[in-house]
């Protein structure tokens, strides 16, 4: 970012308290970025809010110092999309985990990707459920064998996330690594200034129940293609990609943000009663 | 013999336009100064199939239907059978069919009505586009005394985009009608009423609730659509853009009462509605909105449980999961319609009281006021506008804490844009400030707190419609009631222990009308003063278990000679079911 | 099929119900096709059992004469897959409609697609509520303005339910037209012999809420291309197509049905408890 | 000094090993004659982070936890404090903290323990691979009389793997403590008891839920992880696979309650775990499984509310949820474990009765259960087999009714794959066959067959553990019982309510011990019989609004004078406090 003075830095966009992350979760990165974010951005604390459901990844907007939401477990979109219908000034910024989002989430995620509403999604995926200790999410692959609740791995083919939002109708998708917290700042930066609903997938290590994740750091290599606007190509790319092609936006698409009419007449509750007298 | 009302159905197959009739006819009674009530049902297909319109006109506003029909018009008898529970027919009752469709089902047989033939089909066959629904309305309004002018102009209203000719073939078919009905055996009549009679609307309850939530301040709805409470939200929709609110549709109702979430804490007063099964899909973040303190209206319009149970038919009986089925101690508002009017009311109070405690509120109707239409006394304007106590300034070098353990329970709320208060608002429990913990003494500090606004709140008179009948009756219930008996009722049922009340009064007897209204947070020391003096109480309610008489027992001291009169749905009480209680004990 | 005597007749599969659907409905012709699959592959009613959600099409599951389950709306599927799972040698089949399998049910969707579980799942799509009595459904396209709930049409972009079942795994994708139920039923002999979740989307009008789908009929075309195994090619096509091609089979996976192993050892409760000894 | 019971704590940081200390204590007591409960508390971090092992030792079965603790051993003091209000430390207590990590923390000097130092650091520098948590538990061993052979073997099991030196290196360590003990000051300590006891197990609550539900006949299991159920899952994936059963792991609860529907409707017994959020997820699909007569268990192992409260603490605040949960009314069991022992009884017994009853059952435990534990005596084995009553066999002529109205209220189910008996199973109101009706006379007959089947069976003595406390108790409760009070309680507060009865009993009192184990249905029957000759009766819970209470108010008639005991979690009733409410009506 720029060497001239900024309106806001990084560090006004975080609250006092202390995570309660493991040390080396790949979520601090996350939450550094999305500060660094907002600076950029230069958006007044106030005029942003920070919704999330639960678990490791969900506790981002407590160490925000934005105006946050901690929901209920999957269902951090959907009181995201009432609070931008409602609110349409803010800049509404969703966080979660890959259990949070694509497990008891998946229906909001798919049905918010359609609603195309103004708002970016940050998914902290360490294809695990950190929170309730070390179970398989949708995105962990069929063989890992480290839960005790799937001792011999689920044996079942991972959720795609980019491809799924892509096929709902996401309107922009990037995947970034924790490992390189400028690039994330940036990507972010631009999926909020992107109108529609922006998604965008963090590679993000849980240390303590996924150790083996330390080594993505240096598997994930920069996306060689640009970002393309035709979803039947971008969907194509997607499906075969290994995953850990990040660092850039994948898609971009034009399709205008959903903001239902607030047809603001000249109506009266008085006008809407005199329908019903005789 | 004229009498204070008049019952009758009209019934058919597919295509019989017998909903249209029953409408017109309401639509008609209410130009003859009179009012009414008409309910529907249905057969279990999903167009079309036979129906049935029930309606009950009187001189003063329909609370209930009454225990029997006076009259059955049946424009034809396909399935007509399967409402024979429904419309009870006794000896007095009168049954009119068309010869051209044979003979009446037995099932409707069984009180022994009178019978007659009535040729709607023939004598509609001999006007120009005759309509049998029509021949039956003008034999229906000669039999109750419905001034055919009244119909006359419900008619032109109606009618009016499809020309004159339609017009005069519809009234040609009445007036045929009208002259039929000299045949035809008589039943009761009401007196006109001047037309000039006190203003009036014509209204379902829920319209009825839409109306009010609107009038409450809501702006913003999600709706998932489920019967019987669909109208609701197809009311609002419209509506709501008018004000300049908005409703929008959700993928479920996990999503709805979330949507809903999102925009209160956004400050823009949110409701949505449901019924039975989205409720219990809301269970879960209704929670939330506890914890977290985010005010909002869930009106929830009750069918027949449990699961799916018979989604077109009423019953009372979520109770239950509206007062109990959160999960932890979860500090609530549960209120509840006692009739078609008062669901405007309820539902308005239920967002003035959500705003003033940042509280979920759940507004409890049901099919049976929900889906009927009434003609009722123009309602009041109310002052209960929802207002929520806003945090607007942050105070140099304090911190500021979003959940403030105040002596009243209310912690001022800052609403997002509000420079200097950010905050993170949480269904984790936590402190003050909305920081996680699990301290016992925060946890302790938060539940007494969530707990303490709602009982500190004045809810004033509204809790419960409280009427004393007997002579020496006053508007206003008397400090010691008339009599030592009392009927403690809830929504739906209020109607039918009203009229009970009304005969019981009318032949001599003194008792008291207890309808709760605000069902959760209970109201011990008010409900001991409405008590005082009673010896025994009737509790009536329509659910398979007793869920109100438990929960009575359960938080009030009820009279020692309490019965529990409980029975599920379909079927509403009938006033001589209750009344034959009354008369048990002053026999 | 066949002149040669059957072991079973398409009728031997219906109940002696009457359905409570309007004249004309689609759905009637999707109970034919069912039970012409059924007796096609001459299976014994009681190793069948359909499952079904709430919706005009979820009725289906009554109006056959296999084993039935009419649960709630939207939770078809996890019903289905439990049923599967405990008894591996049912055929089992899923109906329901757009609003209870991609709306509300729409989580179920995507990872029933995912786990990939043995049975089949119809859907008749009519683009909306036909039960609630005509709202719109996520496959309603956004100026559809024949629903009270939604007067200026949804504005969203309508769901599409073969690219994101095929982005979540669907192992066998086709779509069908209910106006020719000997196709359909052919499909739907293929869909269940096929190994693994199978995904049939069925166009069905509701004549009564959306009179104007009686022009599916002369719309929908036979579509030209065979059924590709690739799931990336898969995807463009069914990006690019205009949902009126039916009539054929457009993905068929290899990937093996989920089945986890019953791994029946020599084991017994005692051996269990004897891990708390002392 | 020797006594019943020790009771002591091991607080420390992060990597300190806390938890292995005190599992490792908790086996030796066991081969030292003992028994014991172990439960943990732990910081707000993920991982690592402050933790406090609670054991307590006795030479009988241990129900509960003490008022206080007689010693914490502290390997350090970093946010030890946090964890005052869980460990009282009263003036007998013993605070024993290395003095590398400087002073005690003012919060847990508030009852004026005693203090003492042991160089845990210093001690185990000493002596090679020598770690500080072994010399604590040397020291501990030597306060409180267990001999070190226990420990020894223990430590041999243990270490096997890795190998002599570090058993060596362990036992120097411990043996280093045991001799740094001389210096401390004493606390009590516990009499040696022969190593040929009974037999004994060592066993959590909640993997006990899983081994009831195995025993009952339970092969099929949905899973979706939530604190503190998630070890019942755990336990059972595994275990399941050797007995021939599965378990699945589900996308959400509404998956996974729907998924155990379908493998119970194929006729394979299955069961869920969860907790509040996730039991919230699952009402409307329990609803379902009333509807449609699908037998299943649902473990929810209770935590702190509302919403997602706190998620590792305890609290008994989802009896409301789960007795009155369901919208419309819809009859079905609510089952409690009163301890980490009873978890067994408690699931396996659920089994049985959801089986024979064709109704979903809910077993209630909490965290408190659930993540201790225990050294129990070696459970009996159980007759109850989940047994369904099922058709087999067509009826020439007759069509197959799936929900027939029979006198038990049961009907036959057949299960897909038996010829001839094909239906639809359904949520919809239905007629016998099961064909969807909306008749008031079909949704009648279900609702009576529903709630009878469930009021009918015999529940045994099963549905309370009633004692007697007091010189001339015996084993099976009297017809009257000896004194004229009572305690009433459930679930986790009963060991601390029997504790109390003990202590009164000790002291010259007599009193009856309530603990109700079938919540729902409710047994006023017997009931009344086990209140003849109670006058008093205190009601016990771990609810902020006395939830216990209100419900038993509501189905029973209690005591005239009868006092309700509540408070919300996560602090446990010390036995001492409903002793005081005992004594106060004995003074
Ligand atoms: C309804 C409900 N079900 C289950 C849980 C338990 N739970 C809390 S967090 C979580 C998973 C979190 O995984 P993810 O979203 O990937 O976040 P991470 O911790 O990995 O960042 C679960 C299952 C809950 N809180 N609520
Ligand atoms: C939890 C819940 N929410 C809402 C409903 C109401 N409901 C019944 S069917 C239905 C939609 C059905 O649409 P679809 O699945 O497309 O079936 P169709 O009737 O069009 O065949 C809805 C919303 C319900 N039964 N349960
Ligand atoms: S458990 Fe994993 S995801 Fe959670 S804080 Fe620790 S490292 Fe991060
Ligand atoms: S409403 Fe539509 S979907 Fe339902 S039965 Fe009628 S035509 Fe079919
Ligand atoms: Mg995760
Ligand atoms: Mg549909």
């Amino acid at each position: 970012m720029e060497a001239v003075a900024q309106k806001y830095k990084a560090k006004d966009y975080k609250s006092e308290l202390k995570p309660i992350w493991c040390p080396g979760c790949g979520d601090y990165t996350v939450l550094n970025a999305i500060t660094r974010a907002l600076a950029e951005l230069a958006l007044p604390p106030e005029e942003v809010a920070v919704v999330s459901g639960i678990g490791c990844s969900s506790r981002i907007p407590a160490y925000t110092s934005v105006y946050g939401f901690h929901g209920v477990h999957g269902r951090a979109l959907p009181v995201a999309t009432g609070l931008k219908l409602a609110r349409p000034e803010l800049t509404v910024l969703v966080t979660g985990g890959d259990g949070d989002g694509f497990s008891i989430g998946g229906n909001h995620f798919l049905h918010a990707c359609r609603r195309n509403v103004d708002m970016t999604y940050i998914v902290m995926d360490n294809q695990v459920y950190g929170m309730t200790k070390g179970q398989a999410s949708p995105t962990t692959s069929p063989d890992w064998e480290g839960s005790k609740l799937t001792p011999e791995g689920t044996g079942i083919n991972p959720f795609q996330p980019l491809v799924v939002g892509l096929a709902s109708g996401a309107n922009f998708i990037a995947r970034v690594s924790s490992s390189d917290p400028v690039n994330m700042a940036q990507i972010i930066v631009e999926a909020i200034r992107h109108p529609g609903f922006s998604l965008v997938q963090v590679l993000s290590p849980c240390v303590t129940f996924r150790p083996e994740q330390a080594e993505w750091r240096d598997i994930v290599r920069t996306a060689v293609v640009d970002y393309t606007g035709d979803a039947a190509r971008a969907a194509r790319r997607l499906m075969t990609d290994d995953g850990f092609n990040v660092g850039k936006v994948l898609f971009k698409g034009e399709r205008p943000p959903f903001r239902p009419e607030f047809e603001v007449t000249d109506g009266s509750v008085a006008q809407l009663e005199a329908r019903f007298s005789l | 013999m004229t009498v204070h009302s008049v019952s009758l159905v009209i019934a058919g197959s597919g295509g019989a336009g017998v909903v249209t009739a029953g409408s017109l006819l309401l639509e008609a009674a209410a130009n003859a100064g009179w009012y009414a009530m008409m309910s529907r049902s249905s057969g279990p297909q999903i167009r079309g199939g036979e129906a049935a319109a029930m309606l009950r006109f009187a001189t003063e506003p329909v609370m209930s239907h009454d225990d029997s029909f006076n009259l059955l018009m049946a424009i034809d008898w396909e399935n007509i059978g399967r409402f024979s529970a429904e419309i009870p027919m006794v000896a007095d009752s009168l049954i009119v069919g068309d010869p051209a469709h044979g003979d009446a089902p037995a099932a409707l047989l069984n009180g022994k009505p009178r019978q007659a033939a009535l040729a709607m089909t023939d004598i509609a066959g001999r006007i120009e586009n005759g309509r049998p629904n029509m021949v039956a309305l003008g034999a229906i309004a000669a039999l109750i005394g419905l001034p055919p002018e009244a119909m006359q102009a419900v008619v032109e209203k109606n009618l009016k985009r499809k020309g004159q000719a339609a017009i005069a073939a519809s009234m040609a078919a009445f007036h045929a009608g009208v002259e039929a009905a000299a045949d035809l055996p008589p039943i009761p009549r009401l007196p006109a009423i001047s037309a000039a009679a006190a203003p009036r609307w014509s209204i379902t309850g829920n319209e009825a609730a839409g109306l009010g939530v609107i009038r409450g301040g809501v702006r913003f709805v999600a709706a998932y659509p489920i019967t019987p409470a669909t109208e609701v939200l197809e009311w609002l929709a419209p509506s709501l853009a008018k004000v300049g609110g908005t409703l929008v549709q959700a993928e479920d109702e996990l999503a709805s009462i979330n949507q809903i979430i999102g925009a209160s804490y956004g400050g823009v007063p949110a409701m949505t509605a449901t019924s039975g099964p989205g409720l219990s899909l809301m269970i879960e973040s209704l929670g939330l909105a506890v914890a977290a303190e985010v005010p909002l209206v869930v009106v929830n319009v009750m069918r027949v449980g449990p699961s799916t149970g018979i989604a077109t038919k009423s019953e009372q009986s979520d109770l239950n999961i509206a007062v109990y089925g959160l999960h932890g101690d979860a500090p609530h508002i549960v209120v509840a319609a006692n009739s078609v009017a008062d669901c405007l009311f309820t539902s308005q109070w239920a967002v003035h009281l959500a705003e003033a405690m940042q509280v979920p509120t759940i507004v409890l109707t049901d099919q049976a006021m929900g889906q009927s239409r009434a003609i009722i006394p123009r309602p009041a304007e109310l002052a209960f506008i929802g207002q929520r106590e806003t945090a607007k300034q942050a105070v140099e070098g304090e911190r500021y804490k979003r959940y403030a353990v105040t002596a009243s329970g209310v912690s001022p709320m800052a609403i997002p844009g509000t420079p200097g208060l950010t905050h993170t608002a949480d269904g984790l429990e936590h402190n003050e400030f909305g920081t996680p913990s699990s301290q016992a003494s925060d946890h302790l500090a938060q539940m007494d707190k969530r707990s303490r606004k709602l009982s500190q709140f004045n809810y004033g008179d509204h809790w419960a419609d409280i009427e004393d009948f007997g002579s020496g009756a006053d508007d206003a219930p008397q400090e010691v009631p008339l009599g030592d008996t009392a009927i403690i009722t809830w929504g739906s049922s209020t109607g039918p222990a009203r009229e009970a009340l009304q005969r019981f009064s009318d032949a001599g007897g003194k008792a008291r009308l207890i309808s709760i209204r605000l069902i959760a947070p209970v109201q011990p020391e008010r409900m001991a003063a409405a008590l005082k003096g009673i010896r025994r109480a009737v509790i009536v309610e329509q659910s398979h278990s007793g869920q109100f008489y438990r929960m009575l027992r359960a938080f009030y001291d009820l009279p020692a000679e309490t019965v529990s009169l409980h029975q599920g749905g379909p079927l509403a009480f009938g006033p001589a079911r209750i009344l034959e209680q009354l008369n048990q004990w002053s026999a």
